[in-house]
């Protein structure tokens, strides 16, 4: 073992409590490109999350999951960009 | 199960309740769907800590594209805010 | 028809690279393989005319991406400069958030690309280069509308802001 | 080769919590966007890198596996995140929303 793989499990923790002070934003933004902002920040979070944790699973799987999401959550953010500057 | 495992598993719990109670509370229906975005991201990154992961890709399109899609579009075409 | 098989063989390398390592027909498995060219031929068809669809405005091919020295002159220009450009960045936020001084505005630039990708790489690169951000753009002229977060000049040129990326911007994608 | 790890897992976790103090901490929809786009990108960035040196001084097939499905989604976040901060600045002013004092706006009036 290289590392110990506890660090795996700390290293995502603290991307977790990020995520916290991100939600903060989303609730507290006084305009909607705030929340917006908070969310996409949260979306990088979780990407990598995941791809620490699918180190630490040990599964390929997982990381896959990583791209998955990193792809479909750009379109969510896209979606209300677009409504926020009149389109659709 | 370590103790910084349990830490994510906390955290990300209390997170959906709080992203779901901020989807309830708002009056204005765009941030009510980002909120309900923002929770359903925090279930998919939940089921994959439960080793989900087939589940966990289901719940990324699901929730995080197309349900916020669906409710964008929605709000398009009836009003941004909710009415007492 | 060019359209479609250059798609569907990007789509296929792409799929051979994620499935490296399956099986026992060089690296990968003949379900792998003949899976894998389905559905890139089907992708091909669905996606070929969307990506080769729109007319750039200098008339320039779509095919000069398929060049492979534009692609070893981005991967010079990722490690190289714009790694260290990155990375001063961070440095800059980070002085910003703890001192809290900003004096912020936002520009027009010129940097006098004609193609969409170009100036699609040249804007991705201000965002994520020290205290630039890229709001919009006008499809006229190529200008680029910058919020820039310590403003030193109201009227800069294009050198003042971003450096050497628009050479770089040509040298790949025009 | 664990040390390296250690220290790249350090960078990204510090870059990180910048980019989150960022989002607090500043005072418009811009200047937030650049603190979370530049450091949660630099941070991922990091992360992804020492998964790579992790799987590849592991070695082995699955090992190897895992730091090329990572190198897949380092491409995708750094296609993806300045493109979707680039679509939230304009839909921003767009929306009419004006960046708090500022000392030039050569966009204002366009739209």
């Amino acid at each position: 073992m290289i590392i110990d793989p506890i660090t795996f499990f700390v290293v995502g923790a603290c991307f977790v409590l990020f995520m916290v002070f991100s939600l903060i934003r989303v609730g507290l933004g006084p305009t909607t490109p705030d929340r917006v902002v908070g969310l996409d920040t949260m979306n990088t979070l979780v990407v990598a999350t995941m791809i620490v944790l699918g180190a630490a699973f040990d599964e390929v799987v997982f990381i896959d999951v990583a791209i998955i999401y990193a792809l479909l959550s750009f379109v969510g953010t896209l979606y209300v960009a677009r409504y926020l500057e009149g389109g659709l | 199960m370590s103790a910084a495992q349990s830490i994510i598993h906390v955290v990300v719990l209390v997170l959906i309740v709080a992203g779901g109670a901020l989807a309830v509370w708002f009056k204005d229906l765009i941030s009510a769907v980002l909120s309900l975005a923002a929770a359903s991201l925090l279930v998919s990154l939940e089921f994959y800590l439960l080793q989900a992961p087939d589940v966990a890709i289901a719940e990324a399109g699901i929730g995080a594209a197309l349900t916020t899609a669906i409710y964008v579009i929605a709000v398009r075409r009836t009003r941004r805010k909710e009415e007492e | 028809m060019l359209a479609i098989l250059v798609t569907a063989v990007v789509a296929f390398l792409f799929y051979l690279l994620l499935t490296l390592g399956s099986g026992s027909v060089g690296e990968w498995s003949a379900t792998e393989l003949i899976t894998g060219a389905v559905l890139s031929l089907i992708a091909g068809l669905i996606a070929g005319r969307v990506v080769f669809s729109k007319k750039e405005r200098s008339g320039k091919s779509h095919y000069r991406m398929l060049n492979p020295l534009r692609w070893l002159t981005f991967l010079v220009y990722l490690i190289g400069p714009f790694f260290f450009a990155m990375a001063r960045a961070n440095l800059d936020v980070a002085y910003r958030v703890i001192t809290g001084r900003i004096r912020p505005g936002i520009v027009r630039l010129s940097p006098g690309l004609s193609t969409d990708l170009g100036i699609t790489l040249l804007a991705n690169s201000i965002t994520l280069t020290p205290g630039t951000l890229s709001v919009d753009v006008d499809e006229g002229t190529g200008d680029l509308f910058v919020h820039w977060i310590n403003v030193k000049d109201t009227e800069p040129t294009c050198e003042a802001v971003c450096g050497s990326f628009p050479k770089w911007a040509r040298r790949i994608a025009e | 080769m664990g040390g390296l790890i250690y220290v790249l897992f350090g960078i990204s976790v510090v870059f990180n919590g910048l980019g989150v103090i960022a989002l607090i901490r500043f005072p418009d929809v811009y200047t937030r966007l650049h603190g979370a786009t530049k450091c949660t990108t630099f941070g991922s960035i990091f992360t992804a890198l020492g998964i790579i040196a992790y799987g590849f001084a592991r070695g082995g097939a699955a090992h190897e596996t895992l730091a090329i499905h990572t190198i897949v989604a380092l491409v995708a976040l750094l296609v993806t995140n300045p493109t979707g901060s680039h679509a939230i600045a304009r839909a921003a002013h767009r929306s009419g929303v004006k960046p708090k004092g500022a000392v030039v706006d050569r966009l204002e009036g366009r739209s």
